[in-house]
């Protein structure tokens, strides 16, 4: 995998994010303050202009880094810093190769969990993106390291993502917004494990073109 | 029945522009007081940098007008970053701002306690430390509808934010040191508390429709200023058995006794007509009097609002002689002055 | 699909105590600035009769805030008398009103163009006049919406009735003479016209219900400040085409032309944010600017209002030195200050 | 009649508009800002408190005169000053007697209707107060001059008020806030004329009470 990667899943990110941008902002109405759809397209369109624009042979890392600055630079709210830091600390993670393997892309999603839970301090079971991105990097873990065809492995962490994503409708919130309502979050998919899962799904199709 | 609308009108011409085509009216409407810096969305007191003078910082998601940037101005804020509408702006914006008034005596963030807010924030911090500037951050966090606990994001920043802004702004403009500034507003924050029911809800520009429904006799009573649900739906009552409930875990939660003096003030979330926001006042000044507690001070109207919101929220500080004077000092700014 | 909410929730006790009991509100967070008759509902400027000095009295019906009672005080009112919602208050109160501000340079009304509010004006200007007091009355009808023809009962009384407040009372505070302080005050009902729009209707305390109804994607041009449906229904358009629909009947009625100086005034009707209304402002200035005309001065907020009603009126004062010099005049009142 | 016969009226107009203060304002908030059944409820119910005060002894003529200040003092808005001035224009044709008859029940009404058109300004067709008034007046005074027993030229005069109440659906206002609607006005009843035609329905049962 190299810089072209990195493109292609980002831009993945950006058309699946704003196809279902209705929908993650009705998510986010129901338990927090409906502009979760509106924060994820205006940072993921920021960042295919900023790719737009990168030298055509820097580095994914690098790549990875300014998409993860352009969403901290664009997105505002609670999920601009997260993903944001998340995604640059997975592009320090993968350093300035030209190339990244399966163990690679573990090593980069695994800091973006770490990024985002050292900034947002969320444990597993408080309803947010680390609901679903923790499992994700878990299956993708366990399948490179069980020595599964990547794709297979980045399905597997696709699908644990969804798992991840609907285990937080049970959940009372007690990370963002949705944890004022109390009880009264429970019963609700969390917006920010919805994004990470249509994230997750866009790094599938990606590889998955590469294979 | 239900009350609420399926589609909110808004004066606008595009969800996007919103902001800026609110700001750029600002700038003009405002042209003395302040300046506006309309690529990072930033509402600037128009000498800034005041040399020598603490910087005061604010900022969050737009549709709260006239909080932040209607507070820009002498004696209380020196500049407002705008988000879109309910969404924290971003670091970039707040060191922007933070560079803008900094008059060498350091710059204090004054921040709603909000996931979003407090995140890039504190990014912001980070940035502006980069740049040389010594930053301090206060977040508000007076909201008593949500408990302060392990199980919550904490409690929201809400009318205690605009005292916080005076006061902290009144300190600065008296020559301030930083920590003084920052300590004065940490006081706001510790003996400010706040609670706000909400009677109808609110649409966002870009969503177009209510974010919730409400039954044509129920409130949302424990909301915040994001247009959310609160912490229980009940039945609409009469305006002295709401005033009560509102008052009695702010009196119990600032521990307020028979001869406290307080400041009361009673915000409107933006769609509710000063005539209900004053009946309401009156009811605060008769419940607390008869608990002994004096309302020394007040403020009645519509300053930290839910875009369209109908509903009211309910803040006390417990005043002393610091916190009087200062509230007292001259503000001169688009929606507070004196 | 309605837009109308079924039941407009209000913060009260009962209907029919909402008024006094907001006044009283007033009288405690204004106590500086105001005093309270609670049994003839007026609001009088503390320190009133100011002894040589014309009086200005005011009133209407209630639900209008923070007209007029919040315009009471140095450089404006001396006194305003509330009614009930939307109801003319009576000849009594405004005779009361009359004698607690006469300091012996005689007494000015300011009269909106409503049949009740001129009937019943009329009547108490007859009584004070019968207790040696003399009295000057102008009605304001500054709405281009309503033809002033011999089918209508004129135009109505709307946004030019704050700018007359404001300018008379400086006039006053100057120590205008009684004809002096009438003459600037019809100068500016000359000079001023306003346009309103709404996006809902609005519901009188006693009915619960809204006046009218309205579907989601339509809206009332030419409304005045009193739920009243408005001269026609239209779509929802863009804010720059409304601005442009808005300003065109005003603009042609003033004969504004190019290198004319105005004062804009944009109006919310009380359920509308500030953030639609300084994105109002900014599309009135780019137009006007557009047909050479200048917008010296401004204000921008919810002045003159219709209850909860979302909607907006935009008024013009065509500008000279003495306007502009008696509007920069320092005033202090609860709702306008500077 | 005497002054028990003023008391009765205006007792029965109190119940009546009380009664219909919801139709009033329903017909008010077509056309108008749906105060006029709160108006008129408070300013009958005043008028009831003030006769409930006054001496037994006091003319007919002077308790009209009350009630008609007594509505000036309490109604505000449009119908106070001109049913007010009305009625105290009524009273004072009544004088100081003891009773009247017939011809002095007229002259009063015919004095109500000059003060209301003198106060107000209103024309025939302008839909107002005038448009139920006028035509009850003018039936009243057809029946008294044709020697008609007083109950029937009273009933006329109820009947007239209402046909003039019904006209004025048609109409286009030209006075008072229904004006500002232009054609919008048509095809709704006045509320004015509509209490106007509940006044002369009052007096109808109080004259045949006494008949
Ligand atoms: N402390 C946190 N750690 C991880 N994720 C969080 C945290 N707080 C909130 N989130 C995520 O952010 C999402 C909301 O994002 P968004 O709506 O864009 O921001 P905001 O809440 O500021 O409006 C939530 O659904 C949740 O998944
Ligand atoms: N100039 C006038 N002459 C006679 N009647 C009038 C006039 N103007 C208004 N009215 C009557 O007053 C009625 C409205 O009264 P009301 O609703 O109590 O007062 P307001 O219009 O001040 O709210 C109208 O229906 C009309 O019949
Ligand atoms: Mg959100
Ligand atoms: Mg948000
Ligand atoms: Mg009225
Ligand atoms: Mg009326």
């Amino acid at each position: 995998m190299n810089t072209e990667t990195v493109n292609r899943w980002m831009r993945a990110c950006a058309a699946s994010i704003a196809e279902q941008r209705d929908y993650l902002t009705q998510l986010d109405a129901a338990i927090g303050d409906a502009d979760h759809g509106a924060n994820m397209t205006r940072g993921f369109n920021a960042v295919e202009a900023k790719l737009d624009g990168l030298d055509s042979d820097t580095p994914p890392g690098r790549a990875l880094m300014q998409a993860g600055s352009t969403l901290v630079s664009t997105v505002g709210g609670a999920s601009g810093p997260l993903w944001g830091s998340g995604l640059r600390r997975a592009g320090k993670a993968l350093g300035d190769g030209d190339t990244f393997d399966g163990a690679g892309l573990v090593a980069a999603l695994d800091a973006a969990l770490s990024g985002i839970v050292e900034l947002g301090a969320a444990e597993p079971g408080d309803k947010t993106i680390v609901d679903a991105l923790g499992p994700a990097v878990a299956a993708l873990r366990a399948g490179v390291e069980a020595g599964k065809p990547l794709a297979e492995a980045v399905t597997d962490a696709r699908v644990a993502a969804e798992e991840g994503m609907r285990a937080t409708i049970p959940l009372q919130a007690r990370k963002g917004r949705a944890s004022y309502l109390g009880e009264r979050s429970v019963g609700h998919q969390d917006p920010g494990a919805t994004s990470t899962a249509l994230i997750m799904a866009a790094l599938e199709r990606t590889v998955a073109e590469e294979s | 029945m239900s009350t609420q609308a399926a589609v909110v009108k808004k004066f606008m011409n595009d969800p996007e522009t919103m902001v800026p085509d609110a700001l750029a009216g600002i700038a003009t409407a405002h042209a003395g007081l302040v300046r506006v810096d309309m690529a990072n969305q930033l509402v600037i007191r128009a000498d800034a940098p005041v040399s020598g003078k603490v910087g005061l910082v604010s900022g969050g998601g737009s549709g709260h007008e006239p909080l932040h940037g209607g507070f820009v101005g002498a004696g209380m804020l020196d500049a407002a970053c705008a988000g879109a509408v309910f969404t924290s702006p971003v670091p970039d914006q707040m060191a922007e701002a933070t560079k803008a008034v900094n008059g060498g005596a350091g710059v204090l963030h004054i921040v709603k306690n909000y996931t979003g807010d407090v995140l890039n924030f504190k990014l912001a911090a980070e940035l502006a430390e980069d740049d040389g500037i010594e930053v301090q951050s206060v977040v508000l966090d007076d909201d008593v509808a949500v408990q302060d606990s392990l199980y919550t994001a904490g409690r929201r920043g809400t009318g205690a934010t605009v005292l916080a802004e005076k006061i902290a702004g009144a300190k600065a403009e008296a020559g301030g040191s930083l920590a003084d500034v920052a300590g004065i507003c940490r006081k706001v924050n510790e003996h400010g508390r706040s609670f706000g029911v909400a009677l109808t809800s609110c649409a966002t520009p870009s969503s177009g429709t209510p974010i919730f429904d409400l039954p044509a006799d129920e409130i949302e009573v424990g909301v915040g200023i994001h247009g959310e649900p609160g912490r229980r739906r009940e039945k609409m009552k009469p305006a002295s058995d709401l005033v009560e409930e509102m008052l009695e875990p702010i009196v119990s939660d600032l521990k307020l006794a028979k001869g406290d003096s307080v400041l009361a003030f009673v915000n409107g979330l933006g769609g509710t007509p000063l005539l209900e926001l004053y009946l309401l006042f009156n009811e605060v000044t008769k419940n607390l009097g008869a608990q002994g507690i004096s309302v020394d001070r007040s403020l009645v109207g519509n300053y930290i609002t839910s875009l369209e919101m109908a509903g009211c929220s309910i803040t006390l500080l417990r005043l002393d002689d610091e916190l009087t004077g200062l509230w007292d000092a001259p503000v001169k700014t688009a929606a507070l002055r004196w």
